[in-house]
């Protein structure tokens, strides 16, 4: 089930490990960007302090996934994480997007009265 | 750039080392026990070091509370620490040593080499 | 003074609090999980914070590597970073949420509470 509007089902106990693509922080042993988890796949993006922006993929462990799949929508810098279990490398198919930040709207002046 | 970027270093970002396994070689002659451990003389003990950023990552085998106390920290660092990298698995070496009635004993001693890091 | 001094507060020297545990208050709404938490909507965590020095007393739990890795910090610091201040022991709470079916469901959650710190 993809995880991403804050609904969680009772973890059915997941028989077989899940392979997600993973980018920035790969395990130590793993290879061509692929970690293994009995949780979840995930995509992140999150603001960068220069204004860019970080897309981050890897895998969540099942303890705790509750939490860190809802994320907490009072974060710094901000930031978008998805999450899914459907399929190995599901987290592929997952696109993160952040709204642009509406004083940056101002700055630009795409305010529109 | 996005390799920049794809490496986790945003411009003008100092690239920030997550946390791993790192070298730590132990010269029980350097520390001064070379009278009393005959073996080995050295080893390599790792250790652990680097940020636990948010999400942690499956292979850091994080606790409900590392994950709950690094979301309080991404809500308010100056409140809250974030987790701390620590070792999660440990293995041992065995140990040629002299005692103290002058006895030579070989004796395996738990818990002195990092296996994985973990955020706790 | 040797009482200053005793409190781990030599000349000169911030007072350097040892690893304990603190409070941590984490209040679930702030976190903006009022929306599937039904209850408790906050609870006391507590968190593990301080410095590890030589000598890791027993309460703080060390393991070989960690007293290995301390001496070798003393030795020297820039090459070496202290052992960490963590949970050593943690216990559970359990919650009353909702979950993605709509169901309320009661679950209990491992390691949310830290009970006592160590150093590891």
């Amino acid at each position: 089930t993809r995880k991403e509007d804050g609904g969680s089902t009772a973890a059915a106990p997941l028989p077989k490990m899940l392979l997600c693509h993973c980018h920035h922080h790969c395990p130590e042993e793993s290879s061509n960007n692929t970690c293994k988890t009995d949780g979840y796949c995930f995509a992140m993006i999150e603001d960068e302090d220069s204004g860019g922006q970080t897309l981050t993929s890897g895998c969540l462990g099942l303890e705790g996934s509750d939490f860190q799949c809802r994320d907490t929508p009072v974060s710094h810098p901000r930031r978008l994480i998805e999450c899914c279990t459907d399929q190995d490398f599901c987290n592929k198919d997952l696109h993160p997007t952040l709204p642009p930040l509406k004083n940056r709207d101002f700055a630009d002046g795409n305010v529109h009265h | 750039t996005l390799a920049g970027r794809a490496a986790g270093r945003g411009p003008g970002k100092k690239a920030k080392s997550r946390c791993s396994r790192k070298a730590l070689h132990v010269n029980f002659k350097e520390l001064g026990w070379d009278d009393w451990i005959i073996a080995p003389l050295d080893y390599e003990a790792y250790h652990c070091e680097g940020v636990c950023d948010f999400p942690l990552r499956s292979h850091l085998e994080p606790t409900n509370h590392a994950i709950i106390q690094t979301l309080m920290n991404s809500m308010d660092p100056e409140a809250t620490p974030p987790s701390c990298c620590v070792p999660a698995k440990l293995s041992p070496i065995s140990i040629l040593y002299i005692d103290a009635g002058n006895n030579v004993v070989y004796k395996q001693y738990e818990d002195m080499v990092v296996e994985t890091c973990g955020c706790r």
